[in-house]
């Protein structure tokens, strides 16, 4: 305990317990996922507006995304967010090598919506559709992207975090890093589970 | 100059007494304020430094009275300012038609009775007028300070505003949404003639200025069109290239076209540019002039050319 | 806190250290006050001579000084350096990031890294922003579309510039709401905070989640650019007036992320100089996130000539009208807090009363603006470009100066000279108002704004204005060299010179890099001046 | 600061938990791609976000451990989609009320 406080306290530069940096850490990051949640505002206002001003482009153009596709991406999404939550559990419990291993999985899902992605843009850019095709697909783009961004981001932070867990940097006294982690990736799945129905099945 | 501009439309007056309203309650609470402010500042300066002083921490009737007050005041004058706006923006059934266009750095107005008109707009006294208004480019806005109206113009749709003339005169029309380079110099003249008078123009008579116009040499009346016509939005006369070419040693200059054909500036080309400036664009500059076909006689024409050639 | 143990008892003040690194690396939070106030100043500076130069190409109407285009570029770069890089980060980044764990009995705000974070992501934006420089923008600091879509200026790096701001103003704001939620000292209730706290939280909520969305408007400018794609293009399906409705959801609450940390600084100084209480503490400080709340629900009052509906333009003026109670309670407390005070005049003191004074100026002529018929007569015009400069000037940098004088010898140990600094106030406040207050009758005459030459009738009020931007200047480089020349100085300031009982007097000037020996219990609020009765007590 | 502890005691959600939340996401993610194989006009867009809704909080609450924050953070959690429902709302009401002259 005066161990991990001791390097946590050098660690922050403040003289704080793990349970203060713990609720500091967990009210920091869910302040951030506001701000987050008011970034993709903007695009969701978008959407909002021009979908209610051209029903019938939205509606056509819906139907060239593939919802197969989509819905591939929200089921690995949703795994992806099950076994983050597991990780977070184990390592709450104390269960390293579980935790780790968890994180890994996450990161593979997390790849794999990186690759149906690609696909998924090859074929728009294979059939000549752009950002600048028309309104809905500005959306799609921009949207989709902006997610896409997201994952990345997502994904390098959950590396670094696996990494660390291997080496066993955490334990059932300090799993902060692996919970806020969590709480981003999750912000991921979130947001899809918006943009899926938006863009894909009712468009 | 008084306070206030000219109010010259039936709108204008009531939009002052919008104004003088919350100007007289603004001054009330700022002498108000300011004279508490100063009476308090020098009745409780520190004479000496060990001065008691009360422990007062607030006084929940004082709140009550200045949030309630203040609040009742701004309801008041918000219902004020809706009712004169609700006015401003109902245009009545009567009101005849004129269509205007705002484009990077001119207006032009076309009339209900098929006229068309440059930086000048021509209005009937005592008769209402609702302006359909679009931009061609990007947001200019519709100003007249005189008529207490304005209204943003947008490109891709439709936005209006109406008002009646109440008083014969000249008066300045702004662009008030900035809209690049020749902001400043997007201005035109709104030209409110008697009844008598309008029929006048309306048949198609000069009414303004007609001889006198007449009566000046060209290369004058040129320089009077480069001003009202808002030539001087693009060209300058010093040489400076603001938009189109410069106006300044253009006479005879030899160049070449987007399609690498040459040209040397006579009068030809220079009549072809202003009635077809589409046709043949200079190269380096963007095909963006109006055609002045019908707006400029052939004499006026005549008269800008002489007034470039003496621009060495 | 009962791990809370220092070896040495040796003061070190935090300024000690020198070198680059130590400045550029470090998590300590006044010195991370300090870098952002280096930065905000110069901006302010800078920008604050373009401003001359405008009003010396503007004493003629004529374009004789620069041609209009380089005017164009001149307002477009004032107002957004002004923005956002002084006035947007301003005092909450430097006095926010200085006073806030000193004020609440805190070692450092809750995440030290990331406020050092923020102010290199602060330092990123502004390297971008000069990169734009090279080909400047011509289209104001609002970027409205169509016209920043279309012209050849660049636009996208200066855009790309402010949204990376936008990330450093979004950290620092979550950064500070942790602080005051979790490092409060014990003790310390929410009703024991002094009011610039108060004021910073409100601050720091429209920080963290107005910032987002001008972030994304900006992504949207940028992918019009530089995709094609039609958001806002009307050829293409979109809406130019969806960009001012984005843009302002931001930009409205930015005003009050501008102006409620001065609001907070003058809640301070005025009690300490009245040595009083302050009067009606918790209508002060439940007025603080009144405003912040309401400022998110009157954004189109900048927009009623924009082409947006009667029904929107007729609920956001009655909504707009709302937001002017909580500021008049302010002001009305502030006055009745001077009730049987022992006034001194410092300089601190003068510009809290200057503020008092020009920012209820502002704050009527933002009536005009609110009301619907007035503003549609006034609305681009110089009465708007008065009433904005008497909020930002006359408020939030009256509230700056102010703060500078006033925690100079808490920050730097150190005095400035005092009859030089009532001199420069006398100027400064003399120069604001010959500078803007004729422009409340150029804006009701109809002269409008952004113009680069203007019709001959208002050339000598424009003049005037010219010539009380002189005084401005003069007063301000006055204030400046005094400022610097105080930092030269031997005499060392005491630790609580003015006689202060909030917590960061009560350690010495400067403070140690720690902040507190150990961290203090709090028994009192923060405004216990004045002979206290028995049944108060 | 030893009155914040006691709220920021960690709670653990167990595995089993994690899965039978797991389930119904998956259970409902079939139901709204089903649905939309219907063309129901304007309820399709209704039905899809209800599920997308119900959805988002099973995963804030039970992944994402909101059920058991403490009241700032549900603020923090549900007030920026307030904002989020002021920024459509209001937007959409100024889109859709303007006059159009002719």
């Amino acid at each position: 305990m005066e161990q991990a406080n001791m390097e946590h306290a050098e660690d922050h530069g403040l003289h704080l317990t793990p349970e203060q940096e713990y609720g500091i850490s967990k009210l920091g990051m869910w302040l951030f996922l506001g701000t987050e949640i008011m970034l993709f505002g903007g695009l969701f206002a978008a959407y909002a507006i021009f979908r209610a001003k051209y029903p019938e482009l939205f509606l056509e153009s819906h139907q060239e995304l593939n919802r197969e596709m989509g819905a591939v991406n929200t089921c690995i999404l949703i795994f992806s967010s099950l076994t983050m939550a597991i990780g977070v559990t184990a390592i709450q419990r104390g269960k390293q090598m579980l935790a780790g291993i968890m994180i890994l999985v996450t990161i593979i899902c997390g790849l794999g919506f990186g690759v149906v992605k690609y696909f998924e843009y090859g074929a728009k850019f294979a059939h000549h559709i752009y950002p600048d095709t028309n309104i809905f697909f500005s959306l799609y783009f921009m949207m989709t992207g902006l997610h896409m961004l997201h994952v990345f981001i997502g994904l390098a932070v959950l590396g670094v975090i696996m990494v660390l867990t291997f080496k066993g940097k955490f334990n059932e006294k300090y799993s902060t890093p692996v919970e806020i982690g969590g709480l981003y990736w999750h912000l991921v799945d979130l947001v899809w589970i918006y943009l899926f129905p938006l863009l894909y099945l009712v468009g | 100059m008084t306070w206030i501009p000219e109010a010259a439309s039936n709108l204008a007056g009531k939009v002052d007494g919008v104004i003088l309203v919350i100007t007289l309650i603004s001054i009330f609470f700022f002498v108000l304020i300011s004279a508490v402010l100063i009476y308090f500042a020098v009745k409780y300066r520190r004479r000496r430094d060990d001065e008691e002083t009360p422990y007062i921490t607030g006084s929940e009737p004082l709140e009550i009275i200045w949030t309630v007050i203040p609040s009742i005041l701004l309801i008041l004058l918000f219902v004020y300012g809706f009712v004169v706006y609700k006015e401003m923006r109902t245009p009545p059934k009567d009101a005849v038609d004129i269509t205007v266009t705002g484009k990077q750095w001119l207006w032009t107005f076309d009339y209900y009775n098929g006229k068309k008109t440059l930086n000048e707009l021509y209005v009937r006294q005592n008769r209402p007028v609702r302006m359909i208004m679009r931009a061609d480019d990007v947001l200019h806005s519709f100003f007249i300070p005189q008529f207490r109206v304005k209204q943003d113009i947008l490109p891709g749709r439709y936005t209006q505003l109406w008002f009646t003339p109440t008083k014969v005169g000249t008066y300045d029309l702004f662009c008030a949404e900035y809209c690049g380079t020749g902001h400043s110099q997007m201005l035109a003249k709104v030209i409110v003639l008697s009844p008598e008078a309008y029929d006048i123009w309306e048949k198609g008579i000069g009414v303004d200025e007609g001889a006198n116009v007449a009566s000046l040499p060209p290369a004058e009346l040129g320089a009077k069109i480069y001003k009202e016509k808002g030539c001087n939005a693009c060209h300058s006369i010093d040489g400076s290239v603001v938009i189109g070419p410069s106006f300044k040693g253009l006479y005879g200059k030899t160049g070449v076209f987007e399609d690498g054909s040459s040209y040397t500036a006579d009068e030809n080309y220079i009549m072809k540019s202003i009635l077809e400036p589409q046709e043949e664009i200079v190269e380096g500059f963007q095909p963006v002039m109006p055609s002045f076909k019908g707006i400029l006689s052939d004499d006026e024409v005549t008269a800008v050319i002489a007034y470039i050639k003496t621009l060495k | 806190m009962a791990n809370h143990t220092i070896a040495n008892n040796v003061y070190v003040p935090f300024l000690e250290q020198k070198g680059f690194l130590s400045w550029f690396l470090t998590t300590d939070h006044k010195r991370i006050g300090i870098l952002y106030l280096i930065s905000i100043s110069l901006f302010f500076l800078i920008a604050g001579i373009l401003a001359l130069l405008m009003r010396f190409e503007l004493m003629t109407p004529m374009s004789d000084f620069v041609s209009p285009h380089t005017y164009n570029v001149l307002f477009t770069l004032h107002g957004s350096l002004m923005v956002f890089f002084f006035i947007v980060p301003g005092l909450a980044a430097s006095f926010g990031n200085f006073l806030i764990p000193l004020m609440i009995g805190a070692p450092d705000v809750a995440f030290p890294k990331l406020n050092l974070a923020s102010y290199w992501i602060y330092l990123v934006g502004t390297i971008i922003t000069l990169y734009a420089l090279l080909s400047p923008a011509d289209t104001g600091w609002t970027f409205y579309t169509p016209y920043s879509a279309t012209t050849d200026t660049d636009v996208v790096m200066i855009t790309f510039g402010v949204f990376v701001l936008g990330f450093s103003s979004i950290l620092t704001g979550m950064n500070f709401i942790v602080t005051i939620h979790k490092m409060r000292a014990p003790g310390m209730t929410w009703h024991r905070l002094p009011l610039f706290i108060w004021a910073s939280y409100a601050t720091a909520v429209l920080q963290l989640l107005a910032t987002p969305v001008v972030g994304i408007t900006l992504l949207m400018l940028i992918a019009e650019r530089s995709l094609g794609v039609g958001f806002f293009d009307p050829a293409k399906g979109g809406d130019p007036v969806l960009f001012q409705n984005f843009f302002w959801f931001y930009s409205h609450p930015a005003v009050y992320i501008m102006i409620i940390p001065a609001m907070g600084v003058i809640s301070e100084i005025i009690p300490v100089f009245s040595r009083k209480p302050i009067f009606g503490y918790k209508a002060i400080a439940y007025s603080s996130l009144g405003i912040a709340f309401i400022s998110f629900l009157v954004w189109a009052h900048h927009m009623f000539t924009s082409g947006i509906s009667e029904v929107a333009a007729t609920i956001f003026s009655f909504l707009t009208f709302l937001v002017a109670i909580p500021t008049a309670i302010k002001v009305f407390n502030w006055i009745a807090t001077l009730y049987k005070g022992s006034i001194e005049l410092h300089s601190a003191m003068l510009y809290a009363l200057g503020f008092v004074f020009l920012f209820t100026i502002g704050g009527l002529t933002g009536v005009f603006l609110g009301a619907l018929a007035a503003d549609i007569h006034l609305h681009d015009t110089y009465f708007v470009v008065a009433h904005m400069h008497y909020v930002m000037i006359g408020g939030t940098v009256m509230g700056f100066f102010g703060a500078l004088h006033f925690w100079y010898p808490k920050w730097f140990g150190k005095m400035f000279n005092e009859s030089v600094a009532k001199l420069s106030w006398f100027l400064i406040f003399v120069g604001f108002n010959v500078t803007f207050f004729p422009q409340f009758f150029l804006g009701i005459q109809g002269m409008p704004r952004r113009y680069a030459t203007y019709p001959e009738e208002f050339e000598s009020l424009m003049a005037l204005s010219t010539y009380g931007s002189w005084i401005l200047g003069l007063g301000v480089l006055i204030m400046t060299v005094n400022l610097i020349k105080g930092l030269y100085s031997t005499e060392k300031a005491p630790q609580n010179p003015y006689g202060s009982l909030s917590l960061e007097w009560q350690v010495p000037s400067p403070p140690p890099t720690l902040n507190f020996e150990e961290i203090p219990t709090v028994t009192d609020w923060t405004y216990g001046y004045g002979k206290k009765k028995e049944v108060d007590a | 600061m030893s009155e914040h502890t006691h709220s920021e005691e960690k709670h653990i959600t167990s595995y089993k938990a994690y899965f039978i939340v797991w389930v119904v996401l998956m259970v409902l993610t079939f139901l709204t791609v089903y649905v939309s194989y219907f063309d129901f006009g304007q309820l399709n867009i209704v039905v899809a976000m209800v599920v997308a809704s119900i959805k988002a909080g099973a995963v804030a609450l039970f992944f994402m451990h909101l059920k058991f924050e403490d009241p700032i953070t549900w603020l923090y959690a549900l007030f920026p989609i307030g904002l989020l429902f002021l920024l459509i709302g209001m937007t959409i009401v100024d889109t859709f009320t303007r006059i159009f002259p002719l």
